[in-house]
């Protein structure tokens, strides 16, 4: 773990007066899965759709990869390395799961789209790579099944699974999940922390805002605890269900 | 020749003799109209269409058109343009290629006649024009095509010459300017106000569905002109007098709408009026109408159950234009004849309008017929006649035939 | 064998309207085909935006208008040869689109669609006003046709330009920017989060649409001989979002289908006289809700009913 | 009190509720368990009208509500505290809370308000902001006592705890407990099995639109498939 | 100049008073139902028509006809969303706008046919007008102008101080939450579609009675309602309030001091401009 992937520097974020993220210094490595959590309303959801373009920070910076990502669109973002998902399944219900897939490949395609209007050309032959990219996104999420299926069809957790493959798609150094395991169950669960694992293992940095204790516990390398919208605590596991602070705040006695 | 072949001769050409008599008698000629029977432009074109329909009937009981040896009663087919052009032209098409009709009748609004006066110059048809005004109809010279009503600009050198010797000098105008025709009427008041060394201080615009005059009147009432004139369709310029009235403008006020008393009530006080000139051709308004506008007002009333519109009779005087054309041409069938002949008519002694002929022609040589014009005033609820316009539609006629 | 049975519906139409002017006795029902084949290529560019993307847009009889005009006018004051004067229009409207796509796109839903119909208003008042240029109201006329005016030959003209254009359109929807398109309409946020610019692909479909009404209007112009603004009206924008919802939204058959249903239609109802209004609001309304899948959907739920009782009875 | 029947539910011609029966008597707390898109919310929305039943038959206090309409429902004195919580974000606290009492007529409804304020106090600290300025678990107590002032006879609940932090998790088991020991009616449906069955009399476990195994709470909890699949053991 | 901009201001005012009635029936049907009401204009002109009507060939006194007329553009408005926006409302919301176009042609075509292509004007008998220094107001106008405020003032206290308003904003809000709190989301959209078209039937009145109805009037009316949602923010009623007096004041001084042909396409790029910098609107909720 040398340079960051990611490296976020004193980071705001106001909506009117609220300040709904203020202050916050946080970096990912590659390799790294790195947990976001907090209460309800501490700002976790708002750094995401911070980092990944949807809002314009009130004040800070965002380096990824060592490059200022901060006044860049949302759609740039994705093609330098950083993908998301969604807090709620977001998805496209009349294409098919592998349709859908393929979708998550426009960030980092080489020929232009418009190029493939020509009813001759390029994007037959580039499209041969992408049928085995998306193969191999669709296996690792165990979603090959269900490759020429209808998205509307899937279960709400297949579709979560599919949120996270479409995000794949964009080859990136860095994903944000968030809150993934909403509306899991347990061996769902468990998929999903495989699923996370084995993401990581390609050298991508994982990001994972997440409710769920003992999920986070188990996967993370690293957390950092949000509170009104700022840190109050980074460390192991370990270290975070120690923390005083973070007890007070959002674990409670009971955990 | 044997005798046989020559009986047989005989009694064909006897037989076609007897058929053709028996079919001249029952002869039909059939003239379409393309007018707005719906829509906005419904109030100027169904009572075109409805004056159509009645001197049809009229000629008709008087015993159809004559042409040589046979007789034609008449038939009118009426499509609805909806003063849309392509409706318009839709309807023209129709009644040329399915219909086989060679006369086509109506057109009370400029964007529809002119779509079809653009390619009626190709087809083997008659077209007569009613109340559109627009002058660019009658400048192309489009040799089968003529019309009943004077291009707006005449009217309004009428009234320039008239407003300049009421001696006002700064004359603030309001109106329908992005109407082609309401802008030449505005034109030619202001080239015979200058000569009497006025000027327009103000071209303030109204669009067809405005109400609400008040703004324009305002910076109107803020540059304290001698006079205000107002051209455009009676519907939104009632609302401009009486608005003036409401924002305290006591000013004399001209005007070019063509509007009924009960048009003009409905949205007006008698009282709001009093004094408001309107200078305009002297269409059918009882008092100046003559013997034949009275009987038209009368036979209008008793067949359709409301009063005609002042400009209805254009389309009224268009089918016994045709018919006096047709019978001196000899032909029904030879457009190019008909059209050659409604060039040369004199006015024919049954229309309502009182034609003022270019060199005893009804139609000039650009297919335009003209008008007398006059200055009416409201005085007391009424419309009352003051006096004729001068006008010269010997000059005029010259003048549109250097356009083009 | 299947793509066979897919091509094989067009084939018979692209037979039938080429042999259209052979057969038709009544000519009038040549002028209302060409003024069809027009509204063919308009409501293929409506579909773009409103059936492929999902943003309804109510200014594509003002791009037409623009088209329109834009040919007349370079050659009344440029003398350009007409053929060249056609081929600029859908440029020029590509430009005025550039220029109001970028504000009306940032927004969506019902704003778009009110943006776009205040857009068609501006177009219209403008040709009114600025009558230097566009001789308002009064329309321009005599505006020169190809072939002096040759119907058949023109017809034939805007067959081929609507079988380009609707071929270009099928390419377009078979397409990755296609695709994109689609999933804009699904999704718009998540097109977004994938780094899909989506703005350019929306502004494509806006731009390449509006060139489609400009065409289409400069066809209108030089078929009819006469423009004014009257002509470009939201009225007609609303006739193209009829063509694309009766024939079947989002599909490549319906736009055209619709097209003729919109010409012909008015025809139809001629008999209902003065009701004519009521009866065409009324079709309207019961089609969209006992049909919102267009002619075209019913078709294929049709077809595809037929070919499953079939299979249905071999296995 | 409550009888379900052979319920069956589809959503677009796709059935996800196969049949399901089940009871809850007066005074009982009844918890449904089991996976994700098994049909337990299903069971439940169909139980107070907001999707309708494709199938079974659904009594209310002896009275057949299979195909009454949602408000008639509430009026019976069903009523469900939705998942993720749903407060009317642009009203007030206290806007919610009368809404909660939409059906009611007599005159305690400011006297339940007050209660419901003493039952939780940052309501009424909260009182006069917009609803969805509040936090997660503050919307959440918003709910539940928007639930309650419709002195409903029994209480759904969906989904309590989602999307919660787990303090305010166990907070709202907490008042659940509360509620509970009121006397309340409850049917309960919840992700979080082992909470949900410590705070149960009874249970059914769903299983892809049917129920696998019911029985009381502490016999569930202790069944070992159940350990293994929910509870994570 | 002062003076001139004042009287412009007041000009404005009683346009915008409709602007506001018209644009607050449309953004409660939309707030509620999301539907772009499109034929809200051609029904508040069936009122209109109807009132003078009663008021001419039926010699009612106009205060006797405005009820009849309201109560039957009620009726006409519960009956357009029974018939019409019910089938479609689980449609795709482009369907719901067809059939709004589709009902305008019918209202459009239904209100010729049996009140005829001719403006009519609803007769008041109030010609008086008030000075005060140089600035002219019309009683008609005053009473206009207070007629509508007297209504804004009256629907915003239905909608907050009684039980049915807090339910219409509670389905508007969150409509599945709305059921399980027992509201009827059955009647709701009747109540809505009634409340709206009364407003719209009475903003019909206003332009009956202060201008005139005639064919078209409505389309044109109902396109600058829109306008004024778009300026104060879709289903906003502060915002609908806000947006249509800035609507009408700005044609007013736009028409005075700028260019009276352009007036409507000043007051249109005014509506983008407000779009660009705030696409929610002057008063609309932040996305």
């Amino acid at each position: 773990m040398t340079e960051p992937i990611l490296r976020v520097d004193s980071l705001a974020k106001s909506f009117g007066g609220v300040r709904a993220v203020r202050d916050l210094s946080f970096t990912v490595s590659a390799g790294e899965i790195l947990g976001l959590i907090g209460p309800n309303g501490s700002g976790k959801s708002t750094t995401v759709n911070v980092l990944s373009g949807v809002f314009p920070p009130t004040a800070g910076s965002i380096l990824l990869g060592g490059e200022a990502i901060e006044g860049l669109p949302e759609a740039q973002r994705v093609g330098r390395g950083l993908s998301r998902t969604f807090q709620t399944a977001r998805v496209f219900p009349e294409f098919t799961v592998r349709q859908h897939v393929a979708m998550g490949c426009h960030a980092i395609r080489q020929v232009n789209p418009f190029a493939s209007i020509l009813p001759f050309g390029a994007w037959r032959g580039e499209q041969a790579g992408i049928d085995g990219q998306v193969d191999e996104i669709l296996r690792l999420c165990a979603l090959h099944p269900v490759a020429d299926r209808p998205v509307a069809s899937l279960s709400s957790g297949q579709q979560r699974f599919l949120m996270i493959a479409t995000a794949l798609a964009a080859r990136p150094k860095i994903l944000l999940v968030d809150e993934p395991a909403a509306g899991l169950v347990e061996h769902e669960r468990q998929d999903l922390a495989e699923l996370i694992r084995g993401i990581r293992q390609r050298g991508i940095a994982v990001v994972i805002i997440e409710h769920h204790m003992a999920l986070i516990m188990a996967l993370c390398d690293r957390i950092v605890v949000l509170n009104f919208g700022a840190k109050i605590a980074e460390g192991s596991p370990a270290e975070i269900r120690a923390n005083r602070a973070v007890i007070d705040a959002y674990l409670g006695e009971a955990a | 020749m044997s005798k046989h072949k020559f009986t047989r001769a005989c009694a064909a050409l006897a037989l076609t003799l007897v058929a053709g008599s028996s079919l001249a008698a029952e002869k039909k000629l059939t003239v379409g109209v393309a007018d707005a029977l719906t829509g906005g432009g419904a109030v100027y074109g169904l009572p075109q269409a409805n004056a159509v329909k009645m001197a049809a009937e009229e000629i008709n009981a008087a015993g159809g058109i004559k042409v040589g040896a046979d007789t034609y009663k008449i038939d009118v087919i009426a499509y609805d343009d909806k003063a849309n052009p392509t409706e318009a032209t839709n309807a023209v098409r129709k009644l040329i290629d399915r219909d086989g009709v060679k006369y086509i009748l109506g057109f009370c609004c400029s964007g529809s006649t002119s779509a079809v006066a653009s390619f009626i110059g190709n087809e083997k048809a008659v077209m007569l024009v009613g109340n559109a005004a627009e002058r660019s109809i009658t400048t192309k010279k489009i040799p089968n095509l003529v019309r009943t009503r004077p291009p707006a600009d005449y009217t309004g050198q009428a009234a320039g010459t008239f407003i300049a010797r009421k001696g006002q000098k700064r004359i603030a105008v309001l109106g329908a300017l992005d109407v082609g025709f309401y802008a030449q009427y505005v034109d030619s008041v202001e080239r015979e106000i200058k000569k009497a060394g006025g000027e327009i201080i103000a071209r303030e615009v109204f669009s067809l569905k405005d109400r609400d005059m008040t703004p324009q009147l305002t910076k109107i009432r803020g540059l304290n002109p001698d006079a205000i004139l107002v051209v455009g369709y009676v519907e939104p310029a009632a609302f401009v007098y009486r608005q003036a009235v409401e924002l305290g403008m006591n000013i004399p006020r001209y005007g070019f709408t063509s509007g009924s008393e009960e048009q003009f009530l409905r949205v007006t006080t008698s009282e709001q009026m009093e004094g408001v000139w309107d200078l305009r051709p002297t269409e059918l308004t009882l008092l100046s109408a003559s013997k034949n506008g009275i009987a038209y007002h009368a036979n209008y009333t008793k067949k359709y159950n409301a009063s005609p519109s002042p400009s209805s009779p254009y389309a009224y005087d268009q089918l016994y234009a045709l018919k006096a054309a047709i019978e001196a041409a000899g032909t029904v069938d030879n457009t190019d004849a008909v059209a050659k002949a409604l060039r040369n008519l004199a006015v024919p002694p049954q229309v309502v309008m009182q034609y003022q002929p270019v060199d005893g022609k009804m139609f000039d040589v650009n297919g335009q017929a003209y008008t007398s014009n006059g200055a009416f005033q409201w005085q007391k609820g009424k419309w009352v006649f003051v006096e004729d316009l001068p006008s010269d539609s010997k000059a005029y006629s010259q003048f549109l035939s250097t356009l083009n | 064998m299947n793509r066979i049975l897919v091509l094989l519906p067009w084939l018979l139409a692209l037979a039938l309207l080429a042999v259209l002017p052979q057969v038709l006795s009544v000519k009038y029902y040549l002028h209302l085909s060409i003024l069809a084949l027009i509204w063919v290529i308009v409501a293929q560019g409506q579909n773009l935006i409103q059936g492929f993307t999902g943003y309804v847009s109510i200014v594509q009889a003002g791009f037409m208008g623009i088209g329109a005009y834009g040919s007349t006018l370079m050659g009344l004051n440029f003398q350009w040869p007409l053929w060249a004067t056609m081929v600029m229009a859908p440029l020029i409207t590509a430009l005025f689109a550039l220029a109001t796509g970028y504000p009306s796109l940032r927004v969506k839903g019902h704003y778009f669609a009110i943006v776009t119909l205040a857009f068609n208003l501006i177009i219209v008042i403008v040709l009114v006003n600025y009558s230097e240029l566009t001789k308002g109201e009064a329309g321009i006329s005599n505006i020169p046709k190809p072939w002096g005016g040759n119907r058949e030959a023109f017809y034939y003209l805007a067959l081929a330009l609507a079988v380009s254009l609707t071929g270009l359109a099928a390419l377009i929807a078979r397409s990755r920017v296609g695709e994109i398109l689609l999933a804009i309409r699904q999704n718009e946020d998540l097109v977004a989060a994938l780094g899909i610019a989506a703005w350019k692909y929306k502004l494509f479909a806006f731009v390449i649409s509006a060139m489609y009404a400009g065409l289409g209007g400069a066809l209108y112009a030089h078929f009819q001989g006469f423009i004014n603004p009257e002509i470009f009206g939201v009225a007609q924008s609303l006739d193209a979002i009829l063509a694309v919802i009766l024939g079947g939204s989002g599909t490549i058959a319906g736009p055209a289908i619709g097209a003729f249903l919109v010409v012909f239609l008015p025809e139809i109802l001629r008999f209902a006289d003065s009701f004519r209004l009521i009866l065409y609001g009324l079709i309207l309304v019961l089609a969209t809700i006992f049909m919102p899948i267009g002619i075209v959907g019913i078709a294929k739920a049709a077809f595809a009913r037929l070919t499953r009782r079939e299979a249905g009875h071999g296995g | 009190m409550l009888a379900v029947r052979d319920l069956r539910v589809s959503y677009g011609g796709i059935e996800v509720v196969h049949g399901v029966s089940l009871d809850v008597a007066a005074g009982e707390c009844v918890a449904l368990i089991g996976a994700n898109g098994a049909g337990k919310s299903s069971t439940l929305k169909a139980i107070c009208g907001l999707v309708p039943a494709s199938g079974g038959a659904i009594t209310f206090e002896g009275r057949d509500i299979t195909r009454a309409s949602g408000h008639a429902i509430v009026r019976a004195g069903i009523t469900m505290c939705p998942e993720g919580r749903q407060v009317f974000p642009q009203m007030s606290v206290i806007q919610n809370l009368r809404m909660g009492a939409y059906t009611r007529n007599d005159s305690e409804q400011e006297a339940d308000l007050s209660r419901m304020m003493d039952m939780f106090p940052i309501l009424r600290e909260r009182q006069s902001q917009a609803a969805g300025k509040l936090s997660g678990g503050e919307q959440e107590m918003l709910a539940i006592a928007r639930a309650l002032m419709a002195r409903p006879r029994i209480c759904l609940f969906d989904e309590p705890s989602l999307g919660l932090a787990p303090k305010i998790v166990a907070s709202v088991f907490e008042t659940l407990a509360r509620i509970k020991a009121m006397g309340m009616t409850i049917l309960l449906v919840e992700q979080n099995s082992m909470m949900a069955l410590n705070l149960a009399d009874r249970a059914y476990l769903f299983e892809a639109g049917q129920i696998v195994m019911e029985g009381a709470a502490g016999a569930l909890k202790n069944h070992p498939d159940v350990m293994r699949a929910y509870l994570g053991h | 100049m002062l003076i001139e901009i004042l009287q412009q201001t007041i000009n404005g005012l009683a346009i915008g008073g409709v602007y506001v009635l018209i644009a607050l029936g449309l953004t409660t049907v939309f707030g509620i139902l999301g539907i772009a009401h499109f034929a809200h204009g051609s029904i508040s002109m069936f009122g209109g028509y109807l009132t003078y009507f009663l008021a001419t060939s039926q010699g009612l006194p106009v205060l006797a006809a405005i009820p009849v007329a309201l109560a039957a553009g009620i009726l006409l408005g519960v009956l357009v969303e029974v018939l019409a926006y019910r089938p479609v409302r689980n449609a795709n919301h482009i369907n719901a706008f067809i059939v709004a176009l589709g009902l305008t042609m019918m209202v459009e075509g239904i209100n010729l046919q049996l009140f005829g292509h001719e403006q009519v004007v609803i007769p008041t008998g109030l010609s008086r007008v008030f000075r005060f220094g140089g600035i002219t107001v019309p009683e008609l106008r005053l009473y206009v102008i207070v007629a509508a405020i007297v209504l804004v003032v009256a629907m915003m206290i239905f909608v907050e101080r009684t039980k049915t308003g807090q339910a219409i904003r509670a389905v508007a809000e969150n409509r599945d939450a709305a059921i399980l709190m027992g509201v009827n989301v059955r009647t709701i959209p009747l109540i809505v579609f009634g409340m709206s078209t009364a407003l719209g039937v009475a903003a019909g009145i206003m332009v009956g009675a202060l201008f005139a109805i005639a064919p078209g009037i409505g389309e044109g009316l109902v396109v600058k309602g829109f306008a004024v949602l778009i300026l104060g923010g879709l289903g906003s009623f502060p915002g609908a309030i806000l947006g249509g007096t800035v609507l009408g004041i700005t044609e007013s001084i736009a028409a005075g001091f700028i260019s009276s042909a352009y007036k409507d396409v000043i007051a249109f790029v005014v509506m983008i401009l407000v779009l660009l910098i705030r696409p929610q609107g002057l008063l609309g909720r932040a996305p």
